[in-house]
């Protein structure tokens, strides 16, 4: 068997590695966590050229469940780490993936500037609406009436994100949402946005049984979006807006120029020790 | 005009804003190189963001200068407007003298006090019956004189600046130069006075021209920097416009980021990529990046951090200079962090300081913070060419693809080979969390205590030879300083030396690790130590107590900005001792 | 003369400091301090129940150019420092001004989730498309192909911001643009936003002839929208998209639940002290 | 079981997820309330979010006790699923006893290797044969009979406890409890020892239950807090959580914050409005804190930061405990930037030091960081109410309305009157920028100085009181410590005078500004001073070096978490001082 025949004949079990999950019983993550090692598998990656960087959190942890290259960063820097790894390392495929707080509360302004910033790169947000590892508390997509947290009693009283929207008046170039309780699906999305040429950003609607049990629910709610990928950002806007968030499928998809920084053409320091002479 | 000085003038120059001054002075810089000379140059401004006042301060010498001096012998003002904003940064001595413009009216209290002789030039009436002439290059012609430098060199000098700007402008300036030069007041006056003493024509050897930013830059890209990113803030974002175009020049690039807490995190996933990665910045930005260079220090990724300081706290006054960040970068990091800092001593050594700490934290894998300060930053010398030897340093050690590859394996030196990504069959997860020689996180005690002593190891035990401080001199008298203070300090030591003290100037170059066995020996016969910082707090004295034992009597100079430090103050502090 | 009446004659002169700006001559900025002080002058508002909060830039410097109660902060972070006053102190008028990079760059996470959180303040974004204090680099509402500053020597290549559109997406519930070439219709923008309940923000097209020159055309290019106030957010957001940045007038306001913590009522500390008890 | 731990007992109860073993320790510490002892608890989870393995680790005593003991007289495994993950954390001695439940299995090696005494009691099965029976009330009534309780007082507990759960579950708990209290097997093995001397009965007083994190919440809103800000982080968000409701009952109020950027500058705002103001968090949002602490700093807006300390470096080991911030809060600011910190000591001490930061902050106009950490943060203690007496100090200094005020003016004390927004004829600009006494930036030499000057003044020249350390005994032997090590060195302390040595143990807890007369004075007559922190690079150590001279014979006892310092290791290292 060549090289090449060798690293697609890879399964999703070869882009796990040997760490048992911390995550509890249930958690949606397990899911995100299968949907990516299929994805990668199905798309024939080889590991060392994949690189899946990560923030904190319990979905954070992902990155060490996996058996590509990966870097568990600080608390909402992923992407900042993730952008650095991608301009200097174009050659790499680089995800991205974490919390709802992670990405939306202390890594807001990354979010915003990646998606402004369109480098090729995807980013998915296992979204649980809570702070999973700090023990429940309310996260930017928490509903402002959730009061089961102790650090706000009567609920945060602050309308949610909408990370879709916020993504595409950013700049994302691909948007999509995906849920646990759908795997394959999800798996399907993610195929496509590693494949998108730019910046994809995927919401992964990922339950959090232990916060947030009534979660469990939401496959009763989860459905697909009726409507077809859409590149008109105004349209996805409304499609965005209309929508109850528990729509899933890709939203919205518009290549546009993708920020790749240097020429990698390497011409030599001769004429820069000279500036210094006189 | 002191005698002494004959040789070795400071003089400034000084304008409102768009009088040009600091055009004026730049080429009067430029102009002491072509003429054998060596110099040094500061810019002052006004509060305001643009054409505010401003001054040129500027030092030229037969010999090769690293700091400014005590006083000025010449002010030149094109106007007063504002110009008592700068009194306190141009100190003039009774001897000192003034060329100024009677038509810009009376002279600024805070310079009259003195009673320093006064020329009286009509620069603005000479300027202006000479089309596209002005003030400011009949200014350079009057210095020009009085230094006696070539007008020929003066001439293509001009036409090679201001050149692009067509026949029309080239003229004018030449044209005022050369009213300046010839103008008989200042010949006259000139005359009364003793020539100054060419004395040794200076090196003849190349001569670099170049800041404090520049200099580091270049060490940067000399160490292997192939990535930066940036969030602009001063005094250290022309360090980061420097690098931009010569990056991308060398195959790398810089990237502007949303701010310090990305640039810092790009910079980390950069190198964890495997290639050498930096940023610049001062204060306030270095402040937002000690939480992320925990997680290069604890997940063991090269990462290197200019930090330009300047006067604080918080905002503080930030075009000026002070050495107060020395305490966050020693400390400022959370948990036990192990890291490097290095203090770049003057221009020259920026270069030397940068590529070293780019090779060392490359070789140990883990934060290099460098050091400098506005002062270095901003300022240009004009000084011979920087030539310097690093030791042998590895490079970074790199795995080679292994089964059952370990990223934090617990080694001799403590330097756990790195894989990078696209080796096949090493992949691994880098982790701030504590972890296992495998990278599991893990909260055992056994494992936490193995990481933490490999990292403390690789440095603690790294051989960083001779580097670790500049000495000069020997005697029972040190002086213990470091960054830009350092070439105060050598200037003290020599002018002490001169008046027949034994005097040894110790600045530490590598501040953490510290070095207390070598600066133990260099101290051994040495009964008194003067510690020279700008810092209120005194941070440098403080470090070293932390670090150092002392038996000799041990004294302190140590005072805020934005004023530098001055030779003189630390001669008189010695030569005072009692 | 009662106190009321004395208030009422405050002229915007009274709203000024005694300090000199800095800014270079021609800055857009002096026309802002102008519309802050004829709008607070209009208002009637005492001085003292003012709040101006601002954060690092040139534009920042506005703080100490009136004689309100004001904070120069640090970069970036104006609106948290202001949310913190406005929680503790909510019977102050509170208004926050600052620049392009300060609010969009450095700020951008404080910016969508003050939007988010609507609590009952003004913010002002006085907008160059540059950063002016630190000597012309390209901010996040910097056109991509704006190759004038020595840091990105080829322009960013990254699409700008649309300041009001991220505002509308991330919350805000009052969103208007002015322009510093009419300083009268800035200052009736400012009266607006000042009077309406929650979070409002105002985007100030501010020239800077010294790193922008071409800027000072602007003028030739602003023009007022054509459109009445809209409540709808997708309508608003259309308008937004549909527009070249340039047009001046309120877009959008739509009051929504403002964010006031606590009830200011004392209980006392009894109930407190006796948990610890066992 | 060895007698000397009689009316001491340490134990621990361990199982996998759900099996209640928290639960049971929980309810243990409570009758150990009701029956006249005192106690502490700690807490251990697995690396599992919610419900992986779990230990309660508990001391009860008949005198209070404010640190864990050295070694653990009785292990209760309620099942042995992963329990070797415990292993490092439940010192066992040949002596100490084991209970387990036969079914669970073998015993892990590393209990087994000590050969450590076993009683088996069938927990589960006893449990099953109980309508809402669970092993672990078995286990509560083995344990309750074993330390002697009264089963009474415990089956009232339990009536409280589940009451909410309906009959049915407090009828089993009770049944459960009642078939392990009166398990053979235990009573035989009860008799079969000495019974425990109950010694004298202890203090019949109030006791006050709480940990760390509540004791730094009661002592903030005793202190004036009505604001804070909050970005969850383990282990300080159960403060945060415990603020808010409580300070909104006091009309005040508590925000969650997007980051700790923002909630450190909401602090500042809402300090600036005149509200005294904290927040929470832990190393890594510390370390995004320092450039608004700065900012406070010099607009001198006081500011409280509780700093509760876990593993660091980097996310390094969230849920255990170290002292590794200690450098950062002292040296992490940028500029010359004083600022007071401050170590709580024990869990009464909490309460006394928060309350302290928050008046020094408020009288001082600056930063306060309190620092504890996990230890403290999250274990529970059974205690006398705690009582103390702060010294007094002036509320923050307000100004009046006047025409001419001066926000920074330059008073004797250094503190400058502050106008609260509102206040009519005072408004005023803060500023971070270097400025004037009015306000007004500047970068002129002298306005820093003063400004400087003036901020370190009003520290400096503060008379702090007696409060400064907490000292216990006399000797010439001093064991020098902070923060939560000082209970453990209190511990030692005793046990050397015990044993015949005259020990002094002096624990700081002003730490900054330091106090280098009050300590010179406390050490006047010792010879041996051990310094004992928990850290690897010794934090402690370096930074005494910085502020203190030492000329006794100074040792240092430093180790990293995340196990805790025992009064065991202390006791050994004085004892062979050699
Ligand atoms: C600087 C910093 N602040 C706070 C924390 C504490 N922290 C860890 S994870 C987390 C939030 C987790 O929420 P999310 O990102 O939604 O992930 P989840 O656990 O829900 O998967 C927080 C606040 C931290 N580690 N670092
Ligand atoms: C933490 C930090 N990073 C960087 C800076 C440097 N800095 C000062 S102002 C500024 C940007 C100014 O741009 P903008 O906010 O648009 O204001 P303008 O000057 O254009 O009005 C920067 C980067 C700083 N003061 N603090
Ligand atoms: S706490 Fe919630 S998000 Fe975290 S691992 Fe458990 S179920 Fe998943
Ligand atoms: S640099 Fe630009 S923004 Fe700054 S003051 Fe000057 S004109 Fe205004
Ligand atoms: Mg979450
Ligand atoms: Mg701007």
């Amino acid at each position: 068997m060549d090289q090449a025949a060798q690293q697609i004949a890879l399964t999703p079990k070869d882009f796990k590695s040997a760490l048992k999950p911390v995550w509890c019983p249930g958690c949606g993550d397990f899911a995100v966590l299968n949907a990516i090692t299929k994805a990668l598998a199905f798309m024939g990656l080889p590991r060392e050229e994949v690189a899946l960087i990560s923030g904190i959190g319990c979905s954070s942890r992902i990155a060490a469940y996996t058996s590509v290259y990966g870097f568990h960063g600080v608390h909402g820097r992923a992407l900042a780490l993730a952008s650095g790894l991608k301009a200097a390392r174009g050659d790499l495929t680089v995800l991205v993936a974490g919390g709802d707080g992670d990405g939306l509360s202390i890594g807001g302004n990354h979010f915003i500037h990646a998606c402004r910033r369109n480098m090729d790169m995807t980013y998915i947000i296992m979204d649980n609406e809570v702070y999973g590892m700090t023990k429940g508390q309310a996260s930017p997509t928490t509903a402002p009436d959730w009061a089961d947290s102790k650090l706000t009693p009567h609920g945060t009283g602050i309308r949610p994100f909408q990370p879709a929207g916020l993504a595409l008046t950013a700049g994302a170039s691909f948007i999509a949402r995906g849920f646990t309780g759908d795997p394959n699906g999800l798996a399907k999305i993610l195929v496509a946005a590693i494949g998108h040429k730019g910046f994809s950003f995927v919401q992964a609607l990922s339950p959090c049984p232990t916060f947030r049990p009534e979660q469990m629910l939401w496959k009763h709610h989860v459905k697909a979006f009726d409507q077809e990928i859409s590149s008109n950002p105004v349209e996805a806007a409304q499609r965005i807006q209309a929508d109850d968030g528990m729509s899933t499928g890709i939203i919205y998809q518009n290549e546009r120029p993708v920020f790749r920084p240097g020429t990698g053409v390497d011409n030599g320091m001769g004429s820069i020790e000279s500036e210094f002479t006189i | 005009m002191n005698s002494e000085h004959i040789c070795d003038i400071s003089l400034a120059i000084t304008g409102s804003g768009g009088a040009g001054s600091i055009t004026a002075g730049e080429l009067l810089l430029s102009l002491a190189g072509k003429n054998s000379c060596f110099g040094m140059m500061r810019r002052s401004f006004g509060p305001q963001i643009r054409g505010g006042e401003a001054a040129a301060l500027i030092r030229i010498s037969h010999r090769a200068v690293e700091c400014m001096n005590d006083s000025f012998d010449l002010l030149l003002a094109l106007d007063w407007n504002n110009a008592d904003r700068f009194a306190e940064e141009i100190a003039l001595r009774p001897d000192s003298l003034i060329i100024a413009d009677p038509a810009a009216g009376d002279i600024p209290e805070a310079f009259q006090e003195l009673g320093v002789e006064i020329i009286e030039v009509p620069m603005k009436a000479l300027a202006k019956d000479i089309t596209a002439g002005r003030p400011n290059m009949v200014a350079l012609g009057l210095l020009s004189h009085w230094l006696g430098f070539c007008s020929d060199e003066a001439g293509k000098l001009i036409d090679q600046v201001f050149g692009r700007k067509g026949e029309e402008v080239t003229g004018g300036s030449r044209a005022a130069f050369t009213a300046g030069f010839t103008e008989p007041l200042i010949v006259a006056a000139r005359e009364a006075r003793p020539r100054p003493e060419r004395g040794d024509p200076g090196n003849r050897g190349t001569r670099w021209h170049f800041n404090g930013n520049q200099g580091c830059g270049l060490g940067a890209i000399r160490g292997g920097i192939r990535f930066a990113a940036a969030y602009p803030i001063t005094p250290a974002s022309d360090l980061l416009e420097w690098l931009s175009p010569r990056l991308e020049q060398l195959g790398g690039s810089l990237v502007q980021a949303e701010d310090e807490l990305a640039s810092i995190n790009m910079v980390i996933g950069a190198s964890f990529g495997g290639v050498p990665s930096m940023t610049a910045t001062s204060g306030p930005g270095l402040a937002l990046m000690t939480e992320a260079m925990g997680l290069a220090v604890a997940s063991e990724t090269p990462a290197v951090v200019v930090n330009v300081m300047r006067g604080g706290p918080s905002t503080g006054i930030p075009t000026k200079s002070e050495q107060v960040d020395l305490n966050m970068a020693v400390y400022g990091l959370h948990g036990d962090a192990p890291h490097l800092v290095l203090g770049a001593l003057d221009h020259a050594d920026c270069i030397l300081t940068t590529e070293w700490a780019v090779r060392l934290a490359e070789a140990l894998q883990t934060v290099a913070i460098v050091l400098t300060d506005q002062n270095l930053a901003q300022s240009t010398v004009l000084i011979p060419e920087p030539k310097y030897e690093l030791p042998e340093i590895p490079a970074r050690v790199i795995a080679q693809p292994t089964d059952g590859y370990q990223r934090y394996e617990i080694t001799d030196s403590g330097v756990s080979p790195m894989a990078i990504p696209g080796t096949a069959s090493s992949t691994y997860v880098a982790d701030g969390l504590e972890h296992t020689e495998s990278g599991k996180p893990s909260t055992a005690a056994a494992d936490h205590l193995a990481q933490l002593e490999k990292r403390s190891r690789k440095i603690q035990s790294f051989d960083f030879g001779g580097h670790w401080a500049d000495i000069r001199g020997v005697g029972q008298t040190a002086i213990l300083t470091w960054g830009s203070s350092s070439a105060v300090a050598r200037e003290a030591g020599a002018r002490l030396r001169a008046a027949g003290h034994e005097v040894k100037v110790i600045a530490l170059r590598l501040l953490l690790p510290a070095s207390p066995e070598k600066l133990a020996g260099e101290l051994e016969n040495v009964s008194r130590i003067l510690i020279v910082e700008q810092s209120h707090s005194k941070q440098f004295h403080h470090y070293l107590r932390a670090f150092y034992d002392f038996e000799a009597d041990t004294r302190t100079l140590a005072r805020p900005g934005p004023l530098p430090i001055t030779p003189a103050e630390i001669v008189e502090k010695i030569e005072n001792w009692s």
